[in-house]
């Protein structure tokens, strides 16, 4: 019995082997002229972070769809195929080497999280791939790979948002909550740097925690409460600011404003925070009811294509993602080499939904200060 | 003739899987399929490790990750800060883990069952914790970024195909170890302690020392698997080392069967592979997979010879065997 | 000094939140000497369960809670019937329910993904936002009902166990399986009763512990699943009592690192408090510890 | 002076007094049994001798040597071996390892060795298993070398205890109840096997019920009731010692005996 076990054993291990290799080795369809141009997108479909994947293939999809009713780019019709890399950073690696691997894809829009980007940059770099990424903004990417395209850069973000809390909204003493991950703590250390710059305005306070904590802020917002600042500026997804705000609410802050770097602008956290939510502050780069008509038709077509979510700054930023590859296929680039070329060439980016301007593949874009107002997003009063 | 037949028929075996694995990058298979190749083997380095503790020497541990993560972050750092040659930071990543196994197995050997499993647990949660907020030693959640690839002899081993050979050295080299050591009377006293401790203290084993020789031996194995881990990935964070990862591991160990080191390295093999085979049920991957990892479980339980099919596969093997002798049996008569 | 009542106040809160959970992990581990990774997720269902029949089904708030608690009960028998029964009855090793115990875990969670979603939903709770302040510490109504909620659980509880007889044909179940048969006790249904009360409780405690934080998503389940499994075993296996002072432990080393040293190093308190006392008394603080017969 | 010297050894646990003063000698190459109604603490002054409880007071010298201030494992390495009560074998290992745990305290190898499989350690296992092999043929267990001894009958596991504490040539073998649960053919047999094992020089320090085993066999007998030695001697002289009777089987049967003469 036991031979006949470690035959069964053997067998297993071969097949297992073999179907690996199987089904690595799909058809290597060579480039010609009206075959369709593959985009891949690797983005988080299943696991917590599923809903930023989803805004994510909704919005390219729209742009995809637009170009190929139009008849495609000189008769190629565009192709995007979305691969699941459950916001985990070992996934996200070797989901790069598979997508690289299948000559067929000439780009990738990919990667949710720093950490998943900052993981797969190194492999697209190797195989020349370019690497659109929609959302993550941390410094370190565009060092690891010259193949990766920013859409927003924290540094800019940061600015914007400490230009509206200190001018806009005009306090002097500040707070800073911060989810403990790489957007936070840079975050942090650009926001000090800001403060420096600045005599009038004061840190009074800096506290983090951790992701999958439970969510009891009680101790960490009366610790703030004791720093008295005048506004409180968080970083951090947007279940965890509605929960700190609720728990605010009970703690009475007083006329202390609370204010969010634009992760948090959605319909999910509106229907989430509810009436703790009024009067927050959020320094966004897209705004679905920003009069200028290119984001109302953007909002437009996303509340069609997402039947009824509204559009947001995860939505825009796939979607210029999408735009910036399908200028580059305009200018005939078929290869990735082709892409990238295409790509380095743009300096000034006006796009659909927003206008920055690119030196060495990171954007500078304009902020939009917006604020929930009787339980709807408006443009921010002070 | 029956016995040496075995013998012969097995070695046989041994030599077809040992000439596959050492050509396979030769195949040209693509380079995803060899990245899983390197990880198989990683995977197999933890979950023959666990297996050493939890299966052989029966202590269960469920924050094997936390010895992984030491390795990585230990190695990475070494070569980051010191650029200290990948072989040196191996090493000193492997002894790291191990101190911190033997520290950890100092107190925690003296507790049994449930909660020692529970320390482990416990301990695995604040290697995490300490891993994401050590922020100016381990820049925390940002990750250790541009880990060098290892050098040996001149090349530089950056390719799946060519890391492929380092991680299959240290995996033969550790599975040697682990056959000699097993086979011996260090091995024995261990599988002693497993079944009845109070015996094994009457024939003159030292349960306690030897309980954390084997924690701190299977965590020194971790540590490597950590620094193959980083000098592969080139770039780590503290969200590959959480508890989710340890559980990850005793599952192929369980599975696998414990205690059995062979079972430990094909369910390696089949829950690495598992979840790329799955890529295509996107929505539906990690259903399937916990779908599967009850059923396996559920499956190993029931008694199947119950059923008919099963006992005539069984007896189609026995044939195909036979014939194998029996050909090879009329060259070898003179022997036999 | 305010600052510290408040402390005071939300550690008691939280305690009682971890109390909640831990009361359904210790039966189950209790009696079956089985870590039961399932039962996070049960917690989970039970939640969404109760967030679906309000809000889709919209029904009334008491019978939703019943009903979803009752439901999340035979969903526990169910799931011990189909993924641990078969393991039990072949004596397979110890380990095997637990992997088994993940793979379910795994399977709920993913099941409530396909259905839900994984975003954060809003959740109904009981007197939203208001609160009582003694002196300047405020302490919402929800608090005071959770605290309410976990005393009744656990004096309802142990009387059962310690006066029923079905209570102590579970202690004698625990103790050991093939006696309590002998002595004519259906192993069987005891242990579906264990689950149905288990998972029955876990429904409860997550249903509360979403009021309080007023959200539900799938990843409820695992954030609350390790501190409670943690204070099971600090206040000693099987337990109730343990369970509960275990859970009162952590939630104050949390809740008193966070407001004084870091909030970010909160969970390492918590561990940290846990593998000190589980290595000054290996049998955790209540358990008896068992005298090895030579 | 005998081998093995026990002199005022006491235990108690919490209030209860298991073991008061028991002065036992055991002189090399006899068999000495200890023998007393159940509940007398024959257990506890065997798991004293062999270092599982902790002596409250009293001395023991083995060969001389006081064996004091030593952890459980070190016993056999000073040369006391022991059997258990109810069997406790390595039930998921084969007879053959069972055995070989058994001579592993005689074994100095150490960790470089075992994992290079060098020649001292290609050494020391063969003689090791030799010296296994031959104690499992003492004992008529050779065929069942490869079976897991979990599967093994009741019999087959009792011998294979024995052999397991004979493997490491002790000074002193001590046996707990080995005959416990053996049917007559097979308690007749395990008294050949003990002989045998005096003659070959072995001292042996027996617990057992079985009054025709240990009269037939021990050249000296101690009797214990309630942790106190009530009487020793040759197994004649125990016999007929009133106090035994009475000890055993209560008042009246005394009475008896003493119309009767």
């Amino acid at each position: 019995m036991k031979k006949a076990l470690s035959v069964l054993l053997c067998v297993v291990l071969v097949v297992a082997i073999c179907a690996m290799s199987g089904c690595a080795q799909q058809e290597e369809s060579t480039q010609q002229t009206n075959d369709p141009l593959y985009v891949a997108m690797a983005v988080p479909v299943t696991g917590n972070q599923a809903m930023y994947g989803e805004y994510f293939s909704t919005a390219a999809q729209i742009k995809v769809d637009e170009v190929n009713a139009a008849g495609g780019i000189n008769g190629r019709q565009i192709v995007l195929e979305v691969f699941d890399d459950r916001g985990d950073v070992a996934e996200a690696s070797n989901l790069a080497q598979k997508i690289c691997d299948d000559e067929k894809y000439i780009a990738v829009i990919g990667g949710f999280a720093s950490t998943s980007v900052l993981a797969s940059a190194p492999i697209y770099g190797e195989n020349g791939m370019p690497q659109m990424v929609p959302a993550a903004s941390h410094m370190d990417i565009t060092k690891v790979s010259d193949y990766t395209w920013l859409q927003a850069s924290v540094a800019d973000e940061m600015r914007n948002f400490f230009n509206m809390v200190v001018d806009g909204i005009g306090s002097k003493k500040i707070a800073y909550i911060y989810l403990n991950n790489d957007s936070g703590l840079s975050g942090l250390e650009l926001l000090q740097g800001f403060v420096e710059g600045r005599e009038d305005i004061e840190l009074v306070a800096a506290e983090s925690f951790n992701e999958g904590q439970v969510s009891d802020f009680t101790p960490l917002l009366s610790k703030l409460k004791q720093a008295e600042p005048e506004t409180i500026m968080i970083s951090a997804q947007y279940k965890d600011i509605a929960n700190i705000l609720k728990q605010a609410q009970q703690m009475d802050f007083g006329d202390t404003t609370f204010a969010n770097l634009g992760t948090c602008y959605s319909d999910e956290f509106l229907t989430l925070a509810g009436d703790a939510a009024e009067g927050f502050y959020v320094s966004t780069l897209y705004f679905a009811d920003n009069p200028d008509e290119g984001v109302q038709e953007f909002s437009q077509l996303f509340y069609e294509a997402s039947d009824g979510k509204t559009a947001n700054q995860f939505a825009s930023q796939a979607y210029e993602c999408m735009s910036m590859l399908v200028y580059a296929f305009e200018q005939g680039a078929t290869t990735r080499e082709e892409v990238q070329q295409a790509l380095l060439g743009i300096s000034e980016w006006d796009g659909l939904t927003c206008t920055s301007k690119y030196t060495d593949r990171v954007p500078e874009k304009e902020g939009v200060p917006i604020m929930v107002k009787d339980g709807k997003w408006a443009l921010a009063e002070y | 003739m029956k016995i040496k037949s075995n013998r012969i028929f097995r070695k046989l075996l041994f030599c077809i899987m040992a000439c596959v694995l050492i050509s396979l990058p030769l195949l040209g298979l693509s380079n995803f399929v060899m990245r899983l190749a390197v990880f198989v083997w990683i995977y197999i380095l933890l979950a023959t490790s666990l297996n050493f503790t939890s299966g052989v020497a029966g202590q269960v541990s469920l924050g094997h990750a936390a010895f992984f993560g030491i390795g990585a972050y230990v190695s990475a750092l070494l070569s980051l800060k010191l650029e200290l040659h990948f072989l040196i930071c191996l090493a000193l990543a492997a002894a790291a883990a191990g101190v911190s196994g033997w520290l950890v197995a100092l107190p925690a050997m003296r507790l049994s069952g449930g909660y020692l499993a529970i320390v482990t647990l416990g301990f695995g949660q604040i290697v995490y914790i300490v891993l994401l907020n050590w922020i100016d030693l381990t820049r925390g959640p940002m990750g250790l970024v541009g880990i060098p690839s290892p050098v040996l002899f001149g090349i530089e081993f950056r390719k799946p195909q060519s890391y492929y050979y380092i991680a299959l050295f240290f995996c033969v080299a550790v599975l040697l170890l682990f056959k000699n050591y097993i086979g011996s009377r260090a091995g024995r006293n261990l599988m002693a302690i497993r079944d009845d401790e109070t015996a094994a203290a009457a024939m003159g084993v030292d349960i306690y020392k030897e309980k954390v020789k084997a924690f701190a031996i299977s965590s020194a194995i971790a540590g490597i698997a950590g620094s193959l881990y980083a000098h592969f990935m080139l770039f780590i964070d503290p969200s590959k080392f959480v508890g989710d990862e340890s559980t990850a591991i005793l599952s192929m160990v369980v599975l696998g069967g414990l205690g059995s080191m062979k079972g430990s390295i094909a369910a390696a093999l089949v829950l690495t592979a598992l979840p790329e085979l799955l890529r295509g049920f996107s929505r539906y991957r990690m259903l399937i997979y916990g779908i599967l990892l009850v059923a396996m479980m559920i499956t190993k339980a029931v008694d199947w010879s119950r059923y008919s099919w099963y006992d005539r596969m069984q007896q189609w093997i026995q044939r195909v065997v036979q014939a194998i002798n029996r050909k090879k049996g009329g060259w070898k008569n003179g022997a036999a | 000094m305010q600052f510290f009542t408040q402390q005071v106040v939300s550690a008691i809160a939280l305690g009682s939140v971890y109390a909640l959970t831990a009361i359904g992990y210790s039966m189950v581990f209790g009696v079956l000497e089985l870590i039961n990774f399932s039962h996070a997720s049960v917690f989970m269902v039970g939640a969404f369960l109760y967030y679906i029949l309000t809000n889709i089904a919209a029904l009334p708030g008491l019978p939703a809670f019943l009903l979803s608690v009752l439901i999340t009960g035979f969903l526990g028998v169910a799931v011990e019937k189909i993924t641990l029964r078969p393991l039990r009855l072949n004596n397979q090793p110890k380990f095997a329910s637990l992997i088994s115990t993940i793979g379910t875990s795994i399977i709920l969670q993913n099941i409530m993904f396909l259905l839900m979603g994984s975003e954060t939903l809003p959740y109904q709770t009981l007197f939203p936002g208001q609160s009582i302040s003694l002196g300047e510490t405020r302490i919402s109504y929800m608090q005071i009902v959770i605290v309410a909620v976990s005393t009744m659980l656990l004096v309802s509880l142990s009387l059962f166990i310690k006066k029923s007889r079905a209570g102590m044909a579970m202690r004698a179940t625990a103790q050991n399986y093939d006696a309590a048969e002998l002595m004519g006790i259906s192993v069987d249904s005891v242990i579906s009763l264990t689950f149905f009360i288990g998972s029955a409780i876990a429904a409860i405690s997550g249903i509360f512990v979403c009021m309080n934080y007023q959200s539900v998503d799938i990843t409820i389940g695992t954030s609350f699943g390790l501190k409670t499994f943690a204070a099971t075993v600090l206040g000693g296996i099987g337990n109730l009592g343990g369970a509960v002072l275990g859970s009162l432990i952590i939630a104050f080393a949390e809740v008193f690192t966070a407001a004084y040293i870091n909030t970010s190093i909160r969970d390492l308190a918590a561990f940290v408090v846990l593998v000190i006392v589980l290595l000054v008394r290996p049998n955790g603080l209540l358990g008896k510890p068992v005298q090895k017969k030579v | 002076m005998a081998l093995l010297e026990v002199y005022g050894l006491c235990k108690s646990f919490g209030g209860l007094a298991a073991v008061k003063d028991i002065s036992i000698m055991v002189p090399k190459g006899k068999i000495v049994s200890l023998i007393g109604p159940n509940g007398a603490g024959k257990t506890t002054v065997f798991n004293l001798l062999t270092g599982f409880y902790e002596r409250d007071s009293g001395q023991v010298l083995l060969d001389g040597a006081a064996l004091d201030k030593l952890a459980t494992h070190e016993y056999i390495q000073k040369g006391m071996s022991r059997t258990f009560q109810n069997l406790r074998l390595f039930s998921k290992m084969t007879a053959l390892e069972n055995v070989l745990v058994g001579y592993q305290s005689r074994m100095k190898c150490n960790d470089w060795n075992m994992i290079f499989h060098d020649r001292k350690y290609r050494q020391e296992e063969n003689q090791a298993r030799e010296k296994s092999r031959n104690a499992l043929a003492k004992l008529g267990l050779s065929r069942y070398e490869k079976d897991i001894c979990g599967g093994l009958p009741y019999g087959v596991q009792k011998r294979l205890e024995i052999a397991r504490a004979l493997v490491s040539d002790p000074k002193v073998l001590l046996l707990d109840e080995p005959a416990a649960g053996l049917n007559p053919n097979e308690t007749q047999e395990l008294s050949k096997l003990i002989l045998s094992l005096r003659e070959e020089g072995n001292t042996i320090f027996l617990i057992e019920h079985d009054m025709r085993l240990v009269m037939s066999i021990s050249d000296y007998v101690y009797v214990m009731d309630h942790g106190e030695l009530l009487s020793e001697g040759e197994p004649k002289q125990v016999r007929q010692d009133p106090k035994v009777i009475e000890a055993y089987f209560g008042k009246g049967r005394v009475a008896g005996a003493a119309e009767r003469k």
